[in-house]
């Protein structure tokens, strides 16, 4: 199984080195078929391994090292892989959808010139995503941290020739970089407490709880960054300038959601950090209600999915918080199936419109694109959490979960529901505008070639019947077999009442949230309230652009503008010049001694002697 | 017995082929290809010793000594510690892909030049193995004579300014330094560095420290470094920011801080402070720069920075981190330099102003500099990243703050050098950027792809470093908490 | 009846050697045919100096012992003898240099320049073994006078008179002050004779310490160092640029070689004096010559501050007062001659091919028409500044170490901080060399077609830079000579 | 000894030196200049004599001797470089002969 | 008794010719820096020469004085005095010329030189200075500076002969024409 692993993680790289170093001298759909290959066979590795695991029984996780990658006094990192059941969950999750997303970039990204680097890239992230998962110890799993932000970087800027696409790369990078280095900050905490970094060992060393609030605040920043929930989340709505595909796989179904993984991972921590965990519970669900209520604003049909996308992530960081790893993970893995959909299905649309995404001039594509509306409807009910589809198993338990946690449980159980409320609300929002009646026609007629429309059918089905596997309480083999990697806390282990009010409460508000758009966007019966100041605060997103800007750029750009022209240039440059031109000065007063007049010689010669033989008769 | 066993023979071959270079009168053509030839003699000696290097132990090896001035007890003793060894092996690498960037461009005056180059090689790796204080003085020192007129021949505009800055700077913290070793030889009767004794005078600490600050720079030593480094021919900033300013942190290392134990640790905080500056302070300065060069200028003068906060911080974890580092940001510098030069070639120009869209229909140049300016940035998993990650995690033990500091300067990175990548490579097309402009030929991938190649190598695996740096004999002398 | 004492001739015998090839070669100047005067004359000179150069060694070898020898008024020891070896040295490779520099119209004077040039090295070889203070100053006076005549030779040029009569007439004052200092020391002791003065002085005696300190400022005035320097710059630009050459180097071994004995054997007990004093003039020679320098246009001129400046240094080693600070000076002395010859003589090339004197500006490209010159300017302008491309470096340190050994950290620094600034100058003169954009290049025009062949003089340049160089690595067996001449000294 | 002690004697040698030094450094005609050295000299000649009678050995009195064959060859090198300036046309004048400064 | 009165009165003519002679010497120095004419100068130092001599017999010192007279007053002064009459005597004020601070400088310059030899010797004329050994008659002879010289100072007599042939050949040079010159003069 290990090897499974083994070969899961570097197949990817394999084709994205391949697709580098062999250059212009392959096809450009060589390339794109190398690049979803190796993918694929990652997923293979995966499902190897994951019925290795089986076979073991899933408490028998393993690790494995490849070679000491870096050493120095005790601490000693090596490349290792962790097998075990999250990390397998997550195997499969990224590169089965990975894959599917790929094959539908074969298509997508047809006719783009430098459709090569673009695989390459994708090979790439697939790679940095599984060593995330895989990695065995912090420091690994940093090492894929970084490199999924990495290769989101190169992939937002893909078009780089638009500044938008590259700023928007750039604001990506350096956000998540902020959350690398407070992880760092965290694993030096932990070097010096324990003088390792590899999973397991130092969980459960008692740290004084100062230091472990502190590596748990790291480790939570790195995650909010990472998973684009606020402060840290401004980064998200501007990747979508990246090609479709790309905001499926990286800004929807696996990367953004790492920050799940790593709590979930990291669970015993948190645990001893009870109160951090709390924030990250509060911060999810601060996020839901924010970017709900962002996204119902929006007029960039991606850029509205970027929003629930940070809003589902919110539910995941709320079940995370308060302990239901389970159903966070669960979350997870449905959420990828469903806006990997959403995005895909919305792909089509912008595929079929050459490349427009405002949802008003896209009024009516459905007439044009039937399949396509379907599979979009599909997604938004799953993302409603309308049973029987998979949002519904999955999103419910962590509400319930939550209202199972102490009197802060309740609280963010409430949000929770509102949150489902304002899911319903923009996501039929989008689907009745864009969906709805109106002249919009796709420009070539067909919903696109194969390669796009297997992965949406394929995502479709797994959006319907991916929340199967798990029906809280009655049937938990999700739960069961994450049990020995994160072991749910028993405080959260929810009561059937529970989960009958949540559910119940979570598919009214939701089905409410449907009834209001329709009324609103569809029949138009009930105009769309308008309050101008609410309604632009939310278009600028609540104004945290604006704020970092004033805050954090515009004073390091101005300081490093002082530095330059106040101190570097007049002072270390300007002034080192200036103590050569003094010694100048001196030496002219030097040389004006030389009178050339002989007698002056003399002079000097008799009054040298006379002070000379002075002092040493004084001094004798 | 192999010519690995010659330590000598890594400076004087290169020298002696210099002084056969300026006799013989041979074409451009033959100049070219013997210097280019004896650089990689030189990579090849180091592999040999490379491969023959007994690591475990520690100590010194393919040592030779002879008398020198034996009136004052000094001697030519050279040899290499696993340390200098990672030292040595940057340097023959990095004047290769330099001198080879010069034969490919093929500066004027050949036969002075590549004299001058081979000169410089034999000096720099002098410095990296004498074992006797004024031996490494005189290399220490001699590095200054090639590169002066390297920088004020073959420079840019500026030169004649930018020379006589940056020797007088430099010479004003060596000829301090030498009055420190001749006051510490001459006291304990020995220039030997290995049968030396250490000292807690700290006025000699500081005489030796103010040399290494100067040459490494530490803020506020650096006024020479930006008008230097933009002067000079692309391949000769290349050998100053990727080498010659290793010798002042090699300094640091290999006599400083073990000769200097007590001194070194009660001027702990001040150092990793001026370090800290240093690194701040070159990032935003790299992060205002309106040039590709001033970029990389500055951000070494950080990276110099960091590198003593993590020789300062006397822990293992910070000698070891630096080591690495110091080799990683060598060549990282030395490809950025180089880039920099083929592009000037293509532009006539680094500014960014005038730059812009070059990743277009141009793979080879886009990949390389997007490669090396991501592990400049000290992406997680490059060499880079793990060299100041273990920096890091050294310096906290002194304090968490350096660790803040640190940590902050990394996202500083990451701005400045995405800007270089989008500057040049991104957006709209630059003023300059002609549509003829080719991507990289062979003869310059031939330089740039093995450097890149070496750093992905350390990426890979750099605990082949970190685990093989010996510096438990510099700790040991200098009682650094492990 | 007259007993006559016996005289040691193999003692003097490279000054009979000396002299005799200057009788000899002043004969050439009314015997031989004018065209052949210069080739007679320069191969006779050549000829003595070698001579020179072989009993010198000859005798360094055999009086590892030293003795005094014609009735106490002549040391035959390692330390004469070494010292001998250098000028008779520096001597030929002049020879070398004149005979094709010594520009006089149809060969007027020639012969007689060489003459002079012997009878002036014969003179030196006597001053650096006197041991007593009437032949010291005789000698002194011997070949100052052959000085004075040589640097007014080419009195067609006013420079040239005016150097002469500049050096005469300081000279006469410095060496009037010498002569009264050493009548206050006879007074003082009743002896003239060195040893006998160390015996009968007492380093309270004020009429002692008077003349010890006037024969300082006339020995501080042969060996060029501040203040009583003023005449260096004038006279060595003035004079011609061989006869500078030959001046530089082997005045002052010959003044500090004596100046280093005098002190050791005569005023033993007043070091206490002469040390502090000879630190305050090393460290004003230091600033002055340096400092000065530094805004000099004319090469020549700008070396003869540097040559200032570098009395400063051994002046360093001279006051250090010890074996150690012995062996440094004549280390340093040894290097420095050979670098301040070699780079007068690059100039005199320079100078010959404008027919201009030599300007920082004029020698733009001069590295390039002239690549070995060039290459050999660079060494011996890095020597001077102590990088270790020469002896130069080694000799630095060596004469700060015995500075601090001898507990001068003071001076140490002093040195180090002037090394900086000198640097400042040294490099001028490469970049004028080298680094001038091309159009400045065009200054370089040669007077006269291509550059004219000058076979001897590369030799000569050869030679100093061999020396220059091989002294960066032969430092040990340099070093036992030293040894070795040092050890014929009192401690 | 009769008459005055050495003392007066070097008193007189002392002024002669001054007055000679004194005659060098404020006068611009060569040939005074060279006189006055001749003074110093002189002066110091005195001084050598009266010392060698004082102490009763001839060492001074040979130095003497010798240091007036010196300042012989001084006067004839000075006279003939005076020459030599005439010939070249040249003021009498050492202030004039100020081409080599700075 | 009597050889006291003879001694006092010896003494008393001694003291008389010392203050004399002594008196010449220096005036005559100072005539020479002070005269404006060279001619007078030279003969004022000719004076300065003979009364020189008298000093040095009183110190008996009778070779020497000889010495001086002839060597000085004979050979030098003649070759001056051609020299002068050469170039031609051309008056110059003593104190004219050059900056004030140079002469004002010189002066102080020149004083403290003798007042510190003045100084030491004063310091010295009570105790070492105060008794002179007694010597014999044939001090100062010839025959005895000849004696002393072809034994003790063997050298110093040789050194001074090479010292004035150096000395004539240089003069020989520096005074001799040129072509070059002759054919500028021919020229103007």
């Amino acid at each position: 199984m290990t090897a499974g692993a083994w070969l899961c993680l570097f197949s990817p790289l394999a084709g994205a080195l391949a697709i580098t170093l062999a250059g212009t001298r392959i096809s450009r759909t060589a390339a794109a078929w190398i690049s979803t290959l190796s993918v694929f066979v990652a997923f293979g590795g995966a499902v190897w391994s994951f019925f290795g695991l089986r076979s073991h029984g899933s408490e028998h996780g393993s690790l494995t090292t490849a070679w000491t990658w870096l050493e120095s006094g005790g601490l000693k990192i090596g490349l290792t892989l962790l097998v075990d059941p999250l990390s397998t969950m997550m195997m499969l999750i990224v590169s089965g959808v990975g894959g599917l997303i790929v094959l539908y970039s074969v298509g997508y990204m047809h006719d783009d010139p430098e459709e090569r680097r673009y695989f390459a890239y994708m090979s790439l992230f697939v790679f940095s995503m599984l060593l995330l998962v895989e990695g065995g110890n912090l420091l690994l799993l940093l090492v894929g941290w970084g490199l999924v932000g990495l290769s989101s970087y190169l992939l937002i800027g893909f078009w780089h020739e638009r500044p938008t696409a590259v700023a928007a790369a750039k604001k990506a990078f350096v956000m998540n970089a902020l959350g690398d280095a407070t992880m760092a900050l965290a694993f030096f905490v932990l070097i010096a407490h324990t003088n390792s970094l590899s999973f397991g060992t130092n969980f459960h060393v008692h740290m004084s709880s100062t230091a472990t609030n502190l590596v748990a605040l790291g480790l939570l920043g790195g995650a909010a960054a990472k998973s684009a929930q606020i402060p840290l989340h401004t980064w998200l709505p501007d990747a979508m300038e990246g090609p479709t595909p790309v905001s499926a796989l990286i800004h929807a179904a696996t990367m953004v959601t790492a920050g799940v993984y790593l709590i979930a991972r990291t669970h015993p921590l948190f645990e001893q950090a009870r109160t951090v965990e709390l924030v990250a519970a509060g911060m999810g669900a601060l996020t839901l209600l924010v970017a709900g209520l962002v996204a119902l604003v929006q007029v960039d049909i991606k850029r509205v999915i970027a929003y629930s996308t940070m809003s589902q992530i919110g539910y995941m960081f709320l079940g995370a918080g308060v302990g239901a790893y389970a159903n966070g993970m669960f979350h997870l893995m449905t959420h990828a199936f469903f806006k990997a959909l959403l995005f895909m299905a919305a792909g089509v649309a912008i595929h079929a419109l050459s490349g427009e995404q405002d949802i008003r001039k896209m009024r009516g594509i459905g007439q044009s694109l039937p399949w396509t509306k379907w599979a979009f409807l599909i997604g938004s009910l799953a993302l409603v959490g309308i049973p029987p589809f998979s949002g519904f198993f999955s999103k419910d338990s962590i509400i319930a979960a939550a209202l199972h946690a102490h009197w802060y449980g309740v609280i963010l159980g409430i949000v929770g529901l509102v949150g489902a409320f304002l899911t319903g609300l923009y996501t039929f929002r989008l689907y009745f505008i864009v969906f709805g009646p109106g002249e919009a026609r796709a420009e070539h007629d067909g919903e696109g070639p194969w390669t796009m429309l297997l992965p949406v059918g394929v995502l479709s089905l797994l959006a319907i019947v991916g929340g199967w596997i798990q029906f809280a309480p009655f049937w938990t083999p999700v739960t069961h077999w994450l049990e020995p990697a994160a072991r749910t806390l028993v405080v959260a282990e929810p009561t059937n009442t529970q989960e009958a009010i949540a559910s119940i409460l979570a598919v009214a508000l939701g089905l409410a949230g449907i009834a209001v758009a329709y009324l609103m966007y569809a029949k138009r019966s009930v105009s769309v309230p308008t309050r101008p100041k609410l309604q632009r605060a939310l278009e600028h997103k609540l104004y945290f652009d604006e704020a970092y800007d004033a805050l954090f750029f515009r004073p390091a750009a101005g300081l490093a503008r002082l530095l330059r022209d106040e101190w570097e240039t007049p002072i270390f440059i300007g002034e080192t010049t200036k103590i050569g031109d003094d010694a100048l000065w001196v030496a002219r007063g030097v040389r004006r001694i030389q009178t050339g007049l002989l007698r002056t010689y003399v002079l000097f010669l008799g009054t040298g002697m006379a002070v000379l033989a002075i002092v040493l008769l004084v001094v004798k | 017995m192999t010519v690995g066993d010659f330590t000598s023979l890594l400076i004087w071959l290169p020298i002696g082929a210099a002084i056969v270079i300026w006799i013989l009168p041979l074409s451009r053509y033959a100049t070219g290809s013997l210097a280019v030839l004896v650089s990689l003699a030189e990579v090849g000696i180091w592999i040999e010793q490379a491969a023959r290097f007994d690591f475990s132990h520690g100590g010194l090896q393919f040592s030779q000594k002879a008398t020198w001035i034996n009136d004052l007890h000094v001697s030519y003793h050279v040899g290499e510690f696993p340390f200098s060894l990672w030292f040595v092996g940057l340097t023959v690498i990095c004047m290769a892909a330099c001198t080879a960037y010069g034969f490919w461009v093929g500066r004027d005056r050949p036969r002075a030049y590549f004299g001058l180059m081979l000169f410089l090689t034999g000096a720099i790796v002098g410095v990296f193995v004498a074992q006797d204080l004024l031996l490494f003085y005189a290399f220490f020192e001699a590095m200054l004579i090639p590169l002066y007129i390297l920088v004020g021949v073959w420079g840019g505009p500026g030169r004649l300014g930018a020379t006589v800055k940056f020797v007088i700077y430099t010479m004003a913290g060596s000829l301090l330094m030498l009055a420190a070793l001749i006051a510490y030889g001459v006291h304990v009767g020995t220039f030997d560095m290995l049968s030396g004794p250490v000292s807690s005078n700290r006025w000699i600490f500081l005489g030796f420290m103010l040399a290494f600050a100067i040459k490494s720079p530490l803020f506020p030593f650096h006024g020479w470094l930006p008008d230097a480094y933009r002067q000079a021919p692309p391949e000769v900033s290349a050998v100053l920011s990727g080498v010659v300013a290793k010798a002042g942190l090699y300094g640091m290392l290999r006599i400083a801080i073990p000769f200097f134990p007590d001194p070194a640790s009660y001027y702990r905080t001040a150092v990793m402070a001026l370090g800290a500056l240093a690194l701040v302070y070159g990032s935003l300065l790299a992060f205002r720069a309106s040039d590709m060069r001033g970029v990389v200028a500055y951000s070494s003068f950080a990276q110099s920075g960091l590198i003593a906060i993590g020789l300062f911080s006397g822990t293992t974890l910070g000698f070891d981190g630096a080591v690495l580092q110091i080799v990683a940001h060598g060549f990282v510098s030395t490809a950025l330099f180089l880039i920099a030069g083929t592009v000037e070639r293509r532009t006539t120009t680094d500014q960014f102003a005038l730059l812009g869209g070059m990743a277009r229909g141009r793979p080879a140049l886009a990949t390389l500099l997007l490669t090396t300016g991501v592990i400049s940035l000290a992406v997680p998993g490059s060499a880079a990243f793990a060299g100041e990650f273990l920096i890091l995690a050294g310096a906290y033990h002194r304090a968490w703050w350096w660790a803040a500091i640190g940590a902050g300067a990394i996202v500083l990175a990451a701005m400045y050098m995405l800007r270089v990548i989008s500057a040049v490579l991104h957006e709209a097309r630059g003023s300059t950027v002609a549509d003829e402009a080719l991507d990289l030929r062979p003869g310059e991938l031939a330089l740039i792809v093995p450097l890149v190649a070496t750093l992905l190598v350390l990426s890979a695996w750099p605990a082949g470093i970190t685990h093989h740096t010996g510096t438990a004999i510099v700790q040991t002398s200098a009682n650094v908490t492990p | 009846m007259i007993h006559t004492p016996h005289v040691d001739w193999f003692a003097i015998s490279t000054m009979l050697v000396l002299l005799g090839a200057s009788f000899v070669a002043l004969l050439g100047a009314v015997l031989v045919p004018r065209d052949a005067r210069r080739a007679f004359a320069a191969t006779v000179s050549g000829l003595g100096f070698a001579g020179g150069l072989i009993t010198s060694i000859w005798l360094y070898v055999t009086s590892a012992d030293g003795h005094l020898v014609v009735s106490g008024a002549f040391y035959r020891d390692r330390w004469t003898m070494l010292t001998q070896i250098v000028i008779c040295g520096i001597g030929l490779v002049t020879t070398l240099v004149g005979a094709e520099h010594v520009a006089r119209p149809r060969n007027d004077h020639i012969a007689e320049f060489f003459s002079l040039l012997l009878a002036c090295a014969a003179g030196m070889t006597f001053f650096v073994g006197s041991a007593n203070l009437m032949v010291m100053f005789l000698s002194l006076e011997w070949f100052s006078i052959a000085l004075y005549v040589m640097c007014a030779i080419d009195y067609d040029v006013e420079g040239s008179l005016e150097a002469g009569l500049k050096y005469l007439i300081i000279g006469s004052f410095g060496s009037a002050a010498l002569l009264f200092g050493s009548a206050l020391v006879y007074g003082a002791t009743n002896r003239i004779d060195f040893a006998g003065i160390a015996a009968n002085g007492h380093s309270n005696d004020s009429l002692l310490v008077l003349g010890l300190a006037m024969i300082i400022a006339g020995l501080g005035f042969k060996s060029s160092s501040a203040p009583f320097h003023m005449w260096t710059p004038d006279v060595y630009e003035g004079a011609p640029t061989t006869v500078t050459a030959f001046m530089s180097a082997a005045t002052k071994v010959a003044a500090f070689a004596l100046a280093f004995r005098l002190l050791r054997t005569a005023f033993p007990a007043e070091e206490h004096l002469w040390s502090w004093a000879f630190a305050g003039i090393a460290a004003a020679s230091l600033a002055i010559g340096n400092l000065a320098a530094l805004v000099q246009r004319n090469v020549k001129r700008m070396l003869a501050y540097s040559s200032i400046s570098h009395a400063g240094f051994l002046l360093i080693g001279l006051s250090a007062g010890s074996a150690l600070g012995g062996r440094a000076l004549l280390y340093y002395l040894i290097v420095y001659s050979a670098m301040a010859f070699g780079s007068f003589a690059v100039v005199a090339a320079r100078e010959r091919e404008l027919g201009a004197p030599v300007t920082l500006d004029n020698l733009a490209g001069f590295g390039w028409e002239r690549p070995f010159l060039g290459v050999a300017m660079w060494f011996f302008l890095f020597g001077f500044a102590g990088l270790p491309l020469g002896g130069g470096f080694v000799a630095k340190f060596y004469v700060l170490s015995a500075a601090y050994k001898h507990g001068w950290a003071w001076l140490v620094i002093v040195g180090v901080i002037f090394t900086l600034i000198s640097l400042y100058y040294y490099l001028a003169v490469v970049r004028a060399m080298y680094m001038r954009p091309s159009e400045e290049l065009r200054l370089a025009t040669v007077a006269g077609g291509s550059p004219p062949r000058e076979s001897l003089l590369h030799i000569a340049v050869a030679i100093s830079l061999a020396v220059s160089v091989g002294s960066l690595f032969a430092v040990g067996p340099i070093v036992d000579l030293t040894k070795h001449a040092v050890a014929a000294l009192p401690f | 000894m009769l008459g005055p002690s050495i003392a007066w004697y070097l008193g007189v040698s002392a002024l002669l030196f001054g007055v000679g030094a004194l005659g060098v450094l404020i006068r611009r005609n060569p040939l005074i200049v060279l006189l006055s050295l001749e003074i110093m000299l002189n002066g110091a000649n005195l001084a050598l004599i009266a010392f060698s009678r004082h102490a009763g050995n001839g060492a001074g009195q040979i130095f003497a001797l010798a240091v007036m064959a010196v300042a012989a060859s001084e006067v004839c090198v000075g006279l003939g470089l005076v020459v030599a300036i005439h010939r070249r046309r040249l003021a009498l004048d050492v202030d004039r002969l100020s081409e080599l400064r700075g | 008794m009597s050889l006291l009165a003879a001694y006092s009165a010896g003494s008393a003519v001694v003291w008389v010719v010392w203050i004399v002679a002594g008196f010449a010497c220096i005036a005559s120095g100072v005539a020479v820096v002070s005269f404006s004419n060279p001619f007078y100068s030279a003969l004022a130092l000719i004076g300065n020469l003979g009364s020189l001599a008298v000093l040095y017999l009183l110190l008996s010192a009778e070779f020497v004085a000889a010495a001086q007279v002839l060597v000085y007053a004979g050979a030098v002064m003649v070759m001056f005095l051609f020299v002068i009459a050469y170039v031609g005597p051309r008056s110059e004020a003593p104190w004219a010329g050059g900056p004030a601070w140079q002469t004002v400088a010189s002066v102080l310059a020149a004083a403290s030189i003798f007042l510190e030899i003045i100084v030491v010797i004063g310091l010295k004329a009570g105790g070492k200075l105060a008794h002179t050994d007694h010597v014999n008659a044939t001090f100062g002879s010839p025959g005895w500076i000849g004696r002393l010289f072809l034994t003790d100072h063997l050298l110093a007599f040789e050194i001074t002969s090479i010292v004035l042939l150096v000395a004539a050949v240089g003069g020989v040079i520096l005074g001799s024409h040129t072509r070059r010159q002759q054919e500028e003069a021919s020229l103007t």
